[in-house]
């Protein structure tokens, strides 16, 4: 058997042919990388590449760079040698740009079989960023279209997965039409769809290609990837595209990550340990790297080709040609404040919508912009992010749960600009409360509860309130008590944007269709209630713990203000299991902010009656007499219990502290009557202690029945100065003192 | 030296692990001390490869030697062929005395008045296996390097084990020339096959081994039950029922660790028997199927479902023969009397 | 009930407080009779219940449904209510209980004068920050009202902008505009379809033709102008 | 075979027994670690079973059960088909808020075989919570163990006020309502 001819060359060692084309070092002064870039590039490459490992694989690119054809892989060990090098660099640090050309003419040229084309694509995967020249160039091989049809549908789904890592898209874009062609292929229809979603552009939907989208659609029937592209085409021009669509798409796109997603992790992750200082992916800002490439680069734009000075030229052009359709300002460009100004008419929001989400610019673009297509995408990207990234739904994702976290505080942070919560944020934490464990990123996740939207047809109950009531009353005390505080927040943002909403009557986007009054009034109240029944609950599983009182009391402060301060028709009073632990609380504090909070209570009930008698009925919604009634029993129970020790024959509320003689006599207690008044409260013990000392220095018999007469209104004085404001607003508003000397106040406003 | 010989050593060498190159080439004893010397092992195994070949060239090694150095290769790493394994047996009771040499010789004459070009080489080992490599060519070609088969032959048991090479054709030749130069009447395939030549071994010998101290020491006294810090207050509540599964586990599989197999095959020619009569399925026409379960260590796996609780214990008899079956190729037919799956042998 | 059984092995750090070596403190002892109150009060329910005589006639599901509805809420009422007046007496006690106490002037009362004075230091700390919480809140609350209002306006005015630049369109469009110059927009708008007719006919030629014109940097050049927009290049 | 039942035997003082029931051992194991490690001011005792009924000659050894709590991984029907069966031997008054399910797995939606309705209908049909977790995952363990102990405490009458029954009606109110 003759030797192969090829094991003889093997001796001496592959020489680099220098040749313009292949010199790896010749490469970067060609392309239009800026100093900083390159620099960066050279730098990054000395440092991890030691030399021995990049010549093998300069030496396996030049020779399948002059490979001839037809050459079988069984029989030639040197190509399986080569292919061997580029498939283990590849998975071990990934391909440096210069490479991606030849390989992928190589493999798109058909020349050798389709074995090694396959094995070569799977190994494109980037160190750091794809040359958009090596793309096109292998766009035309598709179009000359000599190799498989297997091998160009990799082809389009390994561009797909690694579309951000493409350093420019000004040319891929100006290839859309070569794609668009490769649409009537039934396989590789699905992916060519995606590739162009994320390729379209304003000017790239055209009425034939539309016409094209709807005979595919006609043949092939309604396949998802081709809805997601007409739902596209419909937002840039609603007026082209006629058909109806159907409202949310789930799942556009069929997942085409395939082998290089998960192998570009492990490099980033590999880049990532043993380099501190995490390596600026090449687009440019030196922005944190977080490990998720997907939505690392989302949240950067990929730095535009054309330098800003060309920009210039434009301006002038731009005020002549009125004529010219409003050709879109690529915002990429966009670096100043007053740039989005000048071009805010005509501003199209990069294809990555991630980006907004940290460009400051864009987010006040996006504060005033009222396009529903924009938030359409945004609500898609975001949506797509939160559930795969979701640490405790997806457990492998659970290493990365500090990159989530940062993430989720992104979406905090953009929504508090925006004064405005995400519904795609609203759908991931109905999706992921009831499998959440009250653990993972709570600070974020109850957080993002406070930015809830507030609409009339939102199914609150069954998709927030039930996994959080769940976890509510399994949780510790300290969960309990931010679960109060974030809900108090969302009732604020709530009523804080209704607020607006109702001055802003005059423009009729205020109230839109869905969201009626009565609706918005109800869904407020259904939280209330809710509230408050998972704090009767709380204060019974932990005992009264004056920590959760204070939470409980806090919310009920901004409840009771709702009428006068957020202009909406609704006035609650906390439940009995509220109201009364916290009447008869230990500590000072809680009694003097219930007292603030009865006060506020009866200032909002005495302005609604006095509007209902003033104006028309329409304010007039959830004033039922029954919210009067039972202010007034609790103003009877307090005023009996503080002022006038009487509350154990006069409170008539049901669950009140009505109690009959002969039990109170079973405490063996002297005078029960007044152990609630402002003497002898638990919560003012300290107080009149103290006063005692003050009054009669020298007795130490410290008898509290000496504070009566002119030493009660002295004692009323001390209290007030000792900064219990509240408790001061609540005598001087509920009690009509009658005459100075007399003791037995009786004083209740019948309202 | 021939340029076969050179790519075939350089081949060899390139299989090997690089911090093992050296030990390797020290066994085959064909490079001096002072050549191994000379060879740097530092460097890429490309270019180790081509310092031994440059040094072959010099001590113009011929293909007998190159043949050596991959028997010592593949000694080393057996796991990287599948072995099957076959049983002679004779048919008088002589116990004649085994002669090596003369064995080679009738070994080689056999094979070479069959076929004019074929490299044998023969290599005792310490626990009296006989490793052959056979690289078979044809009358008119050299023998092929590549596709070897390889034979280990325990002289005093009946069992031979033989990894045959890709070219199918020349096995019967393969067993023929056994047969004869261990003066055995026949020869016959035991339906046992697996990578790890070691544990075909263990099995082959074990069931042969009610004479032989058995291959692997068994040990004799009761498992003490690993004192973990049992804490009192998490209480077992099957406990009894998790000591039945350990012994029923112990009796069925032994202690010691399982014989390595990847997979065990079985193909089913049963009627197809359900409680809810299924009228439909009545036809009397038997149930092909072929069942087959893989994993890297068969046996140690099957050997943890009981106590994994993913399994009820003891395990079907189909599944706990296959040490004492020695073979993992099964064929179940319906079988007359009550008994519902039974097998026969092929 | 036996004594609590001895801790059998070590305890873990959790179980320090059950171990033997707890002092059964009052306040533990205090637990322990509320635990055996409580489950007592459980076992009494369920003696009670099995002894409830099940009506015979079946009653359909829906009645059953409401019924336990109202008995849960009217149950929960009656707990709150209990607990409250439970609330009460226990407070009305140790309240007289801690005044006697105070009142004996010994260490002990000193010890109880010491805390409640404490207490009160820290309440009206307490009661500090929350005024300034309030106010804060406040400030946070008009400050979110501005922002929606700027964010208001802002879309306003952005709409504004959209229509006054329509309607200067328009008006350059419907401007009276010499029949010339009406006419070379309208042949630049025929031009202009042509000319996006005429990419789309060559970027087909192209691909039909199936040639590699990366290749050449000249075609290459015009492929990439295929697709970009007619206006004044 | 003895059915469990929750008022058979005497309450311990000051102590409680939880009874988790489940195929995956390892798992069993773990979460028992982990509810260990959380302080707690009563004694307690954890009995791990693979399913019911349990072996009856350990009855008169074991004290009154409290809580169980039903292990369902999400990624292997075999768990859910042993406790339905296991489910049979528990007394009736069992289920009046002294039984949970505990589903794991949930990290892993993807490999999901048992559809999550089931597991819902479950719930909804023993009139008993539905606890998500992923206890592959320590710190979640964690989470779960200590919210475990927190009803284990309310069904073994720790918390004044709260019986298990009206605990179990607390978290089916939330649930179905």
């Amino acid at each position: 058997m003759q030797r192969r001819q090829s094991s003889k060359n093997s001796k001496q060692p592959l020489q680099v042919r220098h040749s313009n084309q292949t010199d790896l070092s010749a490469w970067r002064k060609g392309g239009r990388t800026d100093p900083e870039k390159s620099l960066q590039n050279r730098q990054s490459r000395n440092s991890q590449v030691n030399e021995s490992k990049q010549d093998s694989l300069e030496q396996a690119v030049s020779y399948f760079e002059k490979v001839q054809d037809r050459v079988s892989l069984k029989k030639n060990e040197v190509l399986q040698k080569h292919l061997a090098t580029v498939e283990s660099i590849a998975l071990q640090k990934g391909l440096p740009p210069e490479a991606f050309d030849v390989l992928l003419n190589v493999a798109l040229s058909g020349k050798l079989a389709d074995a090694v084309n396959t094995r070569l694509l799977k190994s494109l995967i980037p160190a750091s960023v794809i040359p958009e020249t090596s793309v096109v160039s292998s766009v035309s091989w598709l179009c000359v279209s000599k190799c498989s049809g297997s091998i160009q549908l990799l082809f389009v789904r390994w561009l797909i997965t690694v579309f951000d890592f493409i350093d420019h898209k000004e040319q891929l874009h100006a290839l859309y039409g070569f794609f668009f062609s490769f649409l009537q292929d039934e396989k590789m229809c699905p992916y060519v769809c995606h590739l162009l979603y994320l390729l379209t552009r304003k000017e790239s939907v055209k009425p034939f290609r539309i016409r094209r989208l709807l005979d595919l659609q006609a043949k092939m029937g309604m396949q998802p990837h081709l809805q997601a592209l007409l739902s596209l085409y419909k937002l840039f021009c609603p007026e082209l595209v006629s058909i109806t669509l159907p409202g949310k798409m789930k799942t556009y796109f069929k997942n085409s990550e395939g082998p290089w997603k998960a192998a570009i992790n492990t490099i980033r992750r590999r880049n990532q340990e043993n380099s501190p200082v995490s390596q600026p992916l090449f687009l440019g800002t030196a922005q944190h790297q977080s490990r998720k490439r997907k939505w690392n680069t989302q949240l950067v734009i990929p730095a535009s080709s054309a330098n800003t000075n060309s920009l210039a030229g434009d301006k002038e052009k731009n005020h002549v040609d009125l004529y010219s359709t409003s050709e879109s300002f690529p915002v990429e460009q966009l670096q100043t404040f007053s740039q989005l100004l000048q071009n805010i008419h005509h501003l199209e929001f990069p294809s990555q919508m991630g980006s907004v989400l940290t460009n400051p610019l864009l987010l006040h673009y996006m504060n005033c912009i009222k396009d529903e297509s924009i938030y359409l995408r945004l609500y898609y990207w975001m949506g797509q992010t939160l559930q795969e990234e979701c640490s405790w739904c997806v457990v492998d994702s659970n290493q990365y749960e500090e990159e989530f976290k940062d993430f989720l505080e992104t979406i905090y942070k953009t929504e508090c600009f925006l004064q405005e919560g995400f519904s795609s944020c609203e759908e991931f934490l109905y999706k992921s409360l009831p499998l959440w464990d009250g653990f993972c990123c709570r600070s974020q996740i109850l957080r993002l509860v406070t930015w809830i939207p507030l609409s009339s047809f939102s199914e609150m109950k069954s998709h927030l309130y039930d996994p959080l009531a769940q976890l509510f009353f399994t949780s510790s005390l300290y969960f309990k008590c931010s679960v109060l505080e974030s809900l108090k927040e969302l009732l604020q943002n709530w009523l804080n944007w209704h607020v607006i909403q109702l001055d802003s009557e005059s423009d009729s986007q205020g109230y839109s269709l869905n969201t009626t009054l009565s609706g918005l009034v109800n869904v407020v109240a259904e939280l209330i209630h809710f509230v408050g029944w998972i704090s009767t609950v709380a204060l019974r599983l932990e005992s009264n713990a004056t920590f959760l009182l204070y939470f409980i009391l806090d919310f009920y402060e901004t409840v009771c203000d709702i009428y006068l301060r957020y202009n909406l028709p609704l006035l609650i009073m906390p439940p009995a299991g509220v109201f009364y632990p916290a009447l008869l609380s230990m500590d000072s504090v809680s009694l003097n902010q219930l007292c603030y909070i009865m006060y506020r209570y009866r200032t909002n009930l005495v302005a609604a009656k006095e509007n209902e008698l003033i104006k028309k009925k329409i304010l007039q919604f959830q004033f039922s007499s029954q919210t009067y009634q039972e202010y007034n029993q609790y103003i009877i129970a307090m005023v009996g219990c503080l002022w006038t020790s009487s509350a154990f024959q006069k409170d008539i509320h049901p669950q009140g502290v009505r109690l009959d003689d002969e039990v109170l006599k079973k405490t063996r207690v002297q005078e029960f009557k007044t152990s609630f008044n402002i003497v002898y409260h638990p919560a003012m013990m300290g107080y009149a202690l103290l006063f005692l000392q003050q009054a009669w220095p020298d007795d130490n018999t410290f008898n509290f029945s000496l504070i009566k007469g002119r030493k009660w209104n002295w004692y009323l004085q001390y209290l007030y100065a000792q900064g219990l404001k509240g408790l001061k607003l609540f005598i001087e508003s509920s009690i009509n003192r009658v005459s100075r000397a007399s003791q037995s106040k009786e004083g209740n406003v019948q309202v | 030296m021939d340029e076969t010989v050179a790519e075939y050593i350089r081949r060899t060498v390139l299989k090997i692990p690089r911090d093992e190159i050296k030990s390797m080439l020290q066994t085959w004893g064909f490079l001096s001390e002072t050549q191994l010397q000379t060879l740097n092992f530092h460097q890429t195994k490309d270019n180790i490869s081509q310092d031994v070949v440059q040094l072959c060239e010099d001590n113009s090694a011929d293909i007998k030697q190159a043949a050596v150095l991959d028997i010592i290769y593949n000694h080393i790493y057996p796991n990287k062929r599948i072995w099957s394994v076959y049983q002679m047996n004779k048919t008088g009771e002589e116990t004649d005395f085994f002669d090596l040499t003369d064995f080679k010789k009738k070994f080689k004459r056999r094979l070479q008045s069959a076929l004019k070009n074929v490299t044998i080489n023969f290599r005792e080992y310490e626990d009296n296996a006989i490793w052959i490599r056979i690289a078979w060519g044809t009358p008119y070609k050299k023998p092929n390097q590549y596709k070897t088969s390889y034979v280990v032959y325990h002289s005093q048991t009946p069992y031979v084990f033989i990894s045959a090479s890709v070219l199918r054709s020349t096995l019967p030749l393969l067993c023929q020339a056994l047969v004869v130069a261990s003066n055995y009447h026949d020869i016959r395939e035991m339906e046992l096959r697996s990578h790890c030549l070691n544990s075909l071994k263990d099995i082959a010998f074990k069931r042969y081994s009610q004479t032989f101290q058995t291959y692997y020491p068994r040990p004799l006294q009761e498992r003490n039950v690993a004192p973990e810090n049992v804490d009192l207050r998490i209480i077992q509540e099957n406990r009894s029922e998790k000591e039945r599964i350990q012994r029923v586990n112990r009796e069925v599989f032994g202690d010691g660790p399982q014989p390595k197999l990847e997979f065990a095959q079985y193909k089913l020619e049963t009627m197809f028997k359900s409680n809810p009569k299924m009228d439909v399925l009545d036809i009397k026409e038997p149930f092909r199927c072929l069942v087959k379960f893989s994993s890297p260590h068969l046996l140690e796996s099957l050997k943890s479902l009981a106590p994994a609780g993913l399994a009820d214990a003891p395990l079907s008899p189909l599944l706990t023969c296959i040490p004492q079956k020695a073979r993992n190729y099964f064929k179940i037919r319906e079988r007359k009397g009550f008994f519902p799956g039974s097998f026969v042998s092929p | 009930m036996e004594p609590p059984q001895r801790e059998p092995g070590a305890a873990a750090a959790g179980d320090a407080e059950a171990g033997p070596a707890a002092k059964l403190d009052v306040l533990t002892l205090l637990r322990l009779r509320e635990q055996m109150k409580q489950q007592l009060m459980e076992c009494s329910a369920t003696v009670h219940a099995s002894e409830e005589s099940y009506p015979d006639h079946i009653i359909e599901e829906k009645l059953i449904k409401t019924t336990t509805e109202d008995l849960e809420r009217e149950m929960e009422e009656v707990k709150v209510s209990f607990q409250n007046k439970t609330l009460v007496l226990q407070r009305i006690q140790l309240m007289d209980a801690l005044r006697n106490k105070v009142k004996q002037n010994d260490d002990d009362s000193r010890l109880i004068l010491e805390t409640m004075k404490h207490i009160i230091m820290l309440s009206t700390a307490i009661l500090e920050s929350q005024q300034q919480a309030r106010e804060m809140e406040e400030k946070l609350n008009d400050i979110k009202k501005k922002r929606l209002l700027l964010k208001q306006a802002g879309g306003n005015k952005l709409l504004q902008i959209h229509t006054t630049m329509k309607k200067q369109k328009k008006e350059l469009a419907s401007m009276e505009v010499g029949e010339m110059l009406e006419k070379i927009r309208n042949n630049l708008q025929k031009e202009k379809e042509m000319t996006t007719l005429i990419q789309n006919i060559f970027q087909n030629i192209i691909i039909g033709s199936r040639v590699n014109w990366a290749e050449d940097p000249s075609l290459k050049a015009i492929v990439l102008q295929l697709e970009k927009n007619v206006s004044f290049l | 075979m003895a059915v469990v039942r929750p008022f058979d035997k005497l309450p311990a003082l000051n102590s409680a027994a939880v009874l988790l029931v489940g195929s995956d051992e390892s798992l069993q194991q773990k979460l028992a670690e982990a509810i260990l490690k959380e302080k707690k001011n009563f004694k307690i005792s954890i009995h791990l079973a693979t399913s019911l009924p349990l072996p009856s000659e350990r009855d008169h050894l074991r004290p009154r059960i409290d809580l169980i709590a039903f292990m369902i991984d999400i990624k292997s029907k075999y768990s859910l088909k042993n406790v339905e069966a296991s489910l049979a031997h528990v007394d009736a008054s069992f289920f009046l808020g002294k039984v949970c399910f505990l589903v794991t797995g949930v990290g892993r939606v993807n490999y999901c075989s048992v559809e999550m309705n089931a597991i819902w209908k479950l719930g909804e049909v023993y009139c008993s919570p539905v606890l998500y977790c992923e206890l592959e995952l320590e710190g979640i363990r964690v989470a779960t163990a200590q919210r475990l102990l927190r009803m284990l405490q309310i069904c073994a009458g720790h918390i004044p006020g709260v019986s298990a029954l009206s605990f179990g009606l607390l978290m089916r109110n939330s649930a179905d309502e």
